[in-house]
């Protein structure tokens, strides 16, 4: 009840191409998360699928018709805009509850939904106040309540939770998780932030440049990346290369290992390196290293370390995790 | 609008009717088409008919080769254009700035007492014609006396003169009277603009050292341009059908010497006649076609040109 | 049920008028007809009764400006033709001159009123001034002269402003004594005589000498600043029509004469304006007619006339059985009627039927050369040339 | 908004240069009512002064109030202003919607339509339009003027309120259309609230020529029963009337009117700005 | 030149009173970020210092002038908007531009700090483009680069990278803290992201409804959070608080362990718990527990551990890191 499929799927501006070609199958009840650079095209995509934006070319098909030329109001979806795009006029209330009314929903229904949606995203407090009266976040909050009052069957997120403290973060991204189990609706969202994309998604699709670059599960990403895009796109801090021939190896371009997956020693390693910079985030610690043989490479440890800048470590690889690539950035299997 | 910005060129695919449109549309349409269209296409019709030898009949063009042909009709239709365009560029460049700036110090945040000064300043706009006339004949009137007497308090008596009654200021006079009457509607448009641009961006502005004139200048001017494009077509559009003024305050003559005459007052004066001045309705129909042609060409270059270059904002 | 007819008119003043006095005597008298009048403001009148007498909503009884704007409804078969109607006897053929056509057959319009040109005068200031009644050209100047010294008074009351104001009050006032009234006017319209002619110039020659003796900026007085100049005792002299009578009546503090234009030579034959100006038609369209033609009747009958007068003095009666007049100023106007020779306003029959128009022209060029930027010479020649742009004389 | 972004010095700039054109704007409306309630002379002798037990006369107003049925004229006037208002705010803005908001074949050819009615004065026409009236029997209704009026102001309702359409947000009638409202819920509950602010002005705009008009009651509606106060009133400005307390009297009374109407549409105004300002 | 004094600013709107009493002391070249639960009063506070919101009562002292009634635009900063606020009718270059065109800079050395700017923020393709035509990430990139070629003194930031992706917004971080050092301007922060908090400040303010909760460096809050409040905010996954009785401490109200503090074992430790949920991070992996003594119990282990829902497993908590709290919720030193 809430299949998507894109074939091939392009939208110019004129002479700028911002998708190239997409093509995406989604199953019903499936939770899809879209991640990629600034501005390659993932409202785009997304608005393309609301209908909001006409297709260059291609069809977007769900639940098996063909529905490129269906005005949105018929689509049967629900949308969050990374602009929130609340309705100034109408208190919070009112902002939520303007398309079950539009729909003929009951009033009771409607206060009730609405109440179950403003409890879940703490906005009681403020259901009487119209947008300008709150903040950033609360408004993030409201646009999330307005789509999820409705429940169809398919929900667009664009970056819904960008701009929520981590702790309400947690909190609504277990909400939209047990959404999406409890109405099995089909999700489709947009992100920046790693851990969002890792715990919600079912699947994840990287798109760069207006194209796809991988889909494949949060695990299967970091795993096994495709390229060398999708390898540094997935992670954070971010896999470092380093040319392969650098590091003897000639059965590939560039060799790239997550920092997590590199260990430090004082005494002994692999790569000697020079300590650039530390930051100590609690939980882990990130050391910035400049090795002669690998140029820059970053290494995330658990816990805390005291590394002081200048000082000479050994970094080794984890074997099991180095991932290896091509001269055309594909990964090498 | 976005929506459909490309669905013309490249998708083959037919999209549905879209019937909403026509429910938009269609009250307005036979109102506006059944009242106002029909009738004045049927006056407009006129122009190509005169009555030869008592009966109607039709000339073709020929009211057109007398308006342009006849020296009398050329001199009147002349003289009246060339002071419709003085009277026009008189209010672009009074009418048009004073209202944009009282509505951007109306829009000054936080002033109190808005209200009162909107309200005032826009009760000249409110009046009828009649009014306006009355009072300002009065006020320029040497034998009332109040324009002397105030010029005197500032010791400017000497700069008095019977305005009104001498060829060359009168329509100046004139022009300025209607700018006082008019200047609400500039003043409405630009605030009401001017209220619609978003308060964060005011802010931005503030913070980068933008502020007073620079900021009107650079940051809201920019923004209202679509307002301002309107209120010039708009005083063109007015200004080229006026006459009511003039003809409660100079008379249907448009005295003295004609030096008021402007298209509207020769159009309303040929069409419907004026004391012993017969109606001529194909000769007002006539002229009537004319004007439609100059001001057609004028909204035709705002909307085709103008207002398609322009970039609107949404906000 | 009652019959209502509506009588339309440009006449908002006489409202109250008609109310009080005319409809209840006529009701009286007719049972079962009703009449409600209902004037529109002068300036929108002649339209708006085009418009309506087009459309067919036009009211049951219209009233008619003289010469060509009526006779352009008749000719439209817009109003009935009246020459038969009776009472209409009661008119002299000069009197319904102004609404008869051109070769005198018909007769559309019930002659109603006419108004007379002539000079009010403050009587007080005269006397104060020790000023006689000025009957010839040069009296005329040398009051003005003696009043201008004086200083108190401003001389003339009038202003060129209203255009009309100068072309009325002043070429059509005095103008008949040049171009001795009828005989000229006739000759004008033969195409015998020509508005550069001396006859024809020369009162513009006089309006030109008019300049010194008006008040301060008179270029942009208004014809009711005029008025109020005059009434409020602040000018002495006043060149007037009659319908200014009641209205001065009841607003000036001060005791008031009148006297007619002044001739050029003692001894010469004076020649006064005495201009029909209101008439009543029946509109063609009227489903009452015959209870209109009742009320036509009546309003042609001397009955009529006396109400009419006397309730407006200032507009004299064209009926035949003279009207015997209550009030002084206006018996004093009408009383010229039997010394000086009547005409009527020279451009008003026929002369301005084409375009450009000869009475609004006279207007525009009054008011120039009074104010100076015109001569007489060259006001005059483009008169003449307006005219002899369409109009071409029955030969 | 912040104290510390308004200087006192500026705001007394603001101020004086505002005081300074109101009192241009005001003045002549002043002078009128001020001589409408002094006797003749008065008037005429001392015009800038304000009325004194010696010369405070109420003539004007007696004489004024004194003709006709000014309460049904009233009546008539507010009826035939605020219905026909109402129908040019809805059509237009209906029209104005469509004009701004959809891309389809003969939109712009549609609109320089719409905009003949701003080229041409309605007048004009009039004969048609009394023969038409005539012919649907309207003559002497209320109706007929406000069909005139509202066929008057669609066009230039349409070319103010397309243009304030357009700065609507794409982003806001979008999540609109996602909620499932159709283009009419969209238009009302969307659109319409948004442009309060220009929606008022062409209220404003709108009502000022019908509120003044004399020539349309004059031809179409002058029987007593229908006749607005404009043509109510016009009885005291006839060329030979010098009545100049009566003239004063009328004409202060009839500003009264029409700024009660005004002051009630700026209040939306300001509604409409304090609710919709900001996203 | 750049210090900052707050002294009780306080806040309402109406009868709501956004702002507490807020005691601040910022020094010359100090980067200060405010954290806080949504709607806690950050962007208010950061109006405030900027002069665009009066404040109730207080005053706002910079370089030792009190300048509570200083415009904004005399009190030398800049600042980023939350809601981006670009000048939709100029192009991304002249929206850089225009502050330091006002100022009357020349034209080249205009185009030289928007050169750098653009060029830092990844711009350059976009210079010729209006607002309108870029993504969420352009828009929020230009805003940050108009508030840097002003550098000016003080710098507010509100949010600047939370539409982002990840390896944006470490660059961009990067390049905030670079321009940090070389311009050695105050700036002030306020964000969502703890990496962000963690790794720019030298001082971390948390904020929560109006108030002030603790001051201090990162790794101060880190481990030596003030009470209960700033204990749960600092750290993503959140803190665990234990009801202290249930674990037999009775010295204290509640104890908290940090979820990287926690050691899991099949076979043995301290709290036996069952698994609820688990997230692969990648790099890390959450394990969700639900035990019947502490209730519900999170553990951050890192890299990837392979745990099934409703396996029995041991919690551990490291002793070093246990957080005491009293009963009013302060921290028992
Ligand atoms: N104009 C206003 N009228 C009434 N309340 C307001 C207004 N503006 C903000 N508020 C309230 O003030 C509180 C603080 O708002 P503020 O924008 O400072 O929060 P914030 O800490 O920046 O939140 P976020 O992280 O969500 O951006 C919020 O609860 C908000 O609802
Ligand atoms: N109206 C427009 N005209 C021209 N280009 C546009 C327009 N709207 C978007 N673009 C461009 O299209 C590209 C894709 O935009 P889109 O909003 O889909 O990016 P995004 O992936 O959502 O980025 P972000 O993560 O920053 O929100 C961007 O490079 C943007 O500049
Ligand atoms: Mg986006
Ligand atoms: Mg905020």
């Amino acid at each position: 009840m809430g299949s998507l499929q894109l074939k091939s799927i392009r939208k110019s501006y004129g002479t700028h191409e911002v998708l190239k070609g997409i093509d995406l199958e989604v199953k019903d009840g499936e939770f899809v998360i879209f991640v990629g650079p600034s501005g390659c095209g993932k409202s785009t995509l997304l608005r393309s699928i609301a209908g909001l934006e006409d297709v260059t070319s291609g069809a977007v098909v769900i639940n098996g018709r063909d529905e490129t030329l269906t005005p949105p109001a018929k689509r049967g979806i629900a949308m969050v805009f990374q602009s929130y795009a609340l309705y100034p006029h109408l208190t919070v209330k009112d902002n939520m509850g303007l398309g079950l009314k539009q729909a003929g929903t009951a009033k009771d229904e409607i206060e009730k939904r609405v109440g179950k949606a403003s409890g879940m995203l703490s906005l009681e407090p403020y259901l009487a106040r119209r947008p300008a009266e709150l903040s950033g976040g609360q408004r993030q909050r409201v646009a999330i309540g307005r789509a999820i009052v409705r429940e169809p069957e398919l929900f667009l997120f664009d970056e819904p939770l960008s701009n929520l403290d981590a702790a309400l973060r947690v909190q609504t991204r277990l909400e939209i998780a047990r959404l999406h189990r409890s109405l099995k609706a089909t999700m489709i969202y947009v992100t920046h932030d790693q851990v969002e994309a890792m715990t919600l998604a079912d699947k994840i699709v990287v798109l760069n440049a207006g194209a796809i670059e991988q889909i494949g599960s949060p695990m299967e990403l970091y795993k096994r990346p495709a390229n060398v895009f999708v390898a540094g796109f997935i992670g954070s801090p971010q896999m470092n290369f380093i040319a392969a021939e650098k590091v003897g190896d000639h059965s590939a371009k560039t060799i790239g290992v997550r920092p997590e997956h590199l260990t430090l020693s004082r005494e002994q390693g692999t790569w000697a390196a020079k300590v650039v910079h530390v930051e100590h985030l609690g939980a882990d610690t990130i050391i910035y290293l400049e090795s002669d043989q690998c140029g820059l490479l970053t290494a995330r440890l658990f816990g805390e370390h005291q590394y002081e800048p200048d000082e000479i470590v050994y970094a080794t690889p984890d074997q099991a995790h180095v991932h290896r690539f091509d001269v055309d950035n594909q990964a090498i299997r | 609008m976005s929506e459909t910005d490309n669905a013309a060129d490249i998708v083959p695919i037919k999209r549905p009717v879209r019937w909403h449109i026509f429910v938009f549309m269609l009250p307005a349409l036979i109102v506006y088409s059944a009242v106002m269209v029909l009738p004045l296409i049927e006056t407009l019709r006129l122009s190509l008919y005169n009555t030869v030898d008592g009966q109607p009949a039709f000339v073709g063009l020929a009211n057109f080769k007398v308006l342009f042909g006849d020296p009398r009709w050329a001199r009147d239709f002349w003289n009246a254009l060339v002071n419709n365009l003085i009277f026009f560029a008189i209010h672009m460049c009074v009418q048009n700035p004073i209202g944009v700036a009282l509505a951007a110090l109306l829009s000054v945040p936080k002033l109190r007492g808005v209200a009162f000064y909107r309200t005032a300043m826009f009760l000249p706009t409110l009046l009828s014609f009649v009014i306006v006339g009355f009072i300002w004949k009065l006020i320029l009137s040497p034998i009332w006396g109040v324009a002397p007497w105030m010029l005197d308090l500032i010791g400017l008596k000497f700069l008095f003169a019977p305005w009104l009654g001498q060829s060359g200021p009168a329509l100046i006079a004139v022009s300025l009277i209607s700018n006082w009457q008019y200047i609400g509607i500039p003043m409405m448009l630009i605030y009401a603009a001017l209220l619609s641009i978003p308060e964060e961006v005011i802010e931005a502005a503030e913070c980068d050292g933008i502020t007073g004139w620079a900021q009107f200048w650079k940051i809201k001017l920019p923004l209202i341009l679509p307002a301002i494009g309107i209120i010039s077509i708009l005083t063109f559009v007015g200004n080229f059908n006026a006459f009511d003024l003039i003809y409660t305050v100079q008379g249907a003559l448009a005295g003295p010497d004609m030096s008021t005459d402007i298209l509207g007052t020769l159009l309303y004066r040929t069409f419907f006649g004026f004391q012993l001045q017969l109606g001529d309705r194909s000769m007002g129909a006539t002229i009537a076609t004319v004007m439609f042609l100059i001001i057609l060409a004028g909204v035709s270059l705002y909307l085709f040109v103008i207002q398609r270059r322009m970039r609107r904002y949404q906000f | 049920a009652d019959v209502t007819l509506t009588v339309e008119s440009w006449r908002n003043d006489d409202l109250q008028i008609w109310q009080e006095k005319i409809i209840p005597a006529f009701e009286a008298k007719n049972p079962g007809i009703k009449i409600v009048f209902s004037p529109t403001a002068p300036t929108e009148y002649n339209a708006s009764l085009n418009a309506k007498l087009d459309a067919g909503s036009a009211g049951d009884i219209i009233t008619c400006r003289p010469f060509d704007a009526s006779l352009e409804l008749f000719n439209k078969k817009q109003l009935v033709d009246l020459t038969g109607l009776p009472g209409m006897e009661n008119f002299s053929p000069v009197a319904k001159a102004a609404w008869t056509t051109d070769d005198g057959k018909s007769t559309f319009c019930v002659p109603m009123a006419s108004v007379i040109h002539g000079f009010i005068y403050n009587k007080d200031a005269f006397d104060k001034l020790g000023i006689s009644v000025p009957k010839t050209q040069d009296e005329f100047y040398a009051a003005l002269d003696k009043i201008k010294a004086d200083g108190t008074y401003i001389p003339l009351a009038m202003g060129t402003k209203d255009l009309w104001e100068a072309a009325t009050m002043g070429y059509q006032n005095i103008g008949p004594n040049y171009w001795k009234g009828e005989e000229g006017r006739e000759a004008l319209i033969a195409g015998k005589q020509k508005l550069t002619d001396p006859e024809w110039v020369k009162p513009y020659e006089e309006l030109a000498k008019w300049k010194p003796y008006l008040g301060d900026g008179f270029e942009a007085q208004t014809y009711s600043d005029s008025q109020n100049l005059f009434t409020l005792g602040r000018a002495a002299i006043y060149p007037a029509g009659s319908w200014e009578i009641a209205l001065f009546n009841s607003q000036a503090q001060f005791k008031m004469g009148a006297f007619p234009p002044p001739v050029p030579k003692t001894g010469d034959t004076g020649y006064i304006s005495d201009h029909p100006d209101i008439g009543v038609a029946l509109n063609a369209k009227s489903t009452h007619a015959e209870e209109a033609k009742k009320f036509l009747s009546w309003v042609a009958s001397p009955e009529f006339a006396d109400i009419y007068a006397n309730s407006l003095p200032g507009f004299f009666s064209l009926n035949s059985t003279p009207v015997k007049m209550s009030d002084p100023l206006a018996q004093e106007f009408v009383s010229w009627r039997g010394p000086y020779k009547s005409t009527v306003r020279s451009t008003y029959q026929i002369l301005s039927r084409g375009t450009p128009n000869l009475e609004n022209e006279t207007w525009v060029e009054s008011a120039n050369v009074i104010n100076g930027t015109n001569t007489p010479a060259v006001a005059a020649e483009k008169l003449q040339k307006g005219l002899d742009s369409w109009y071409k004389p029955a030969k | 908004m912040s104290k510390a972004r308004t200087s006192p010095i500026r705001t007394g700039l603001v101020h004086l240069a505002l005081s300074a054109y109101t009192l241009v704007a005001l003045f002549p409306v002043f002078l009128t009512i001020i001589n409408s309630f002094k006797d003749r002379a008065s008037i005429f002798r001392e015009p800038l002064m304000i009325p004194t037990p010696s010369t405070f006369s109420l003539v004007g107003y007696q004489t004024v109030l004194g003709q006709g049925d000014f309460a049904t004229y009233f009546q008539n006037s507010f009826i035939v202003t605020i219905v026909s208002i109402l129908l040019v705010l809805l059509f237009g803005a209906m029209a104005a919607f469509a004009l701004s908001e959809y891309r389809f074949r003969g939109n712009m050819l549609l609109g320089l339509y719409m905009a003949i009615g701003i080229m041409i004065p309605i007048r004009l026409g009039t004969v048609a339009i009394l023969q038409g009236m005539v012919a649907a029997g309207l003559v002497n209704t209320l109706t007929a003027l406000i069909l005139v009026y509202t066929a008057q102001g669609i066009p230039l309702a349409i070319f103010i309120l397309s243009e304030f359409m357009r700065t609507v947000s794409d982003d806001l009638k979008n999540a609109g259309r996602i909620d499932g409202l159709s283009e009419y819920a969209i238009f009302f509950r969307l659109v319409l609230p948004l442009v309060r602010p220009a929606m008022a002005t062409v209220a404003v705009f709108t009502m000022i020529p019908i509120w003044n008009d004399l020539w349309f009651p004059l031809i179409l509606a002058p029987s007593e029963a229908t006749k607005t106060v404009t043509l109510g009133s016009q009885i005291f400005i006839g060329q030979f009337v010098t009545n100049w307390n009566a003239v004063l009297a009328a004409l202060s009374l009839a500003i009264l009117p029409i700024l009660v109407l005004y002051v009630i549409f700026s209040r939306q105004l300001i509604r409409g700005i304090t609710s919709g300002a900001v996203k």
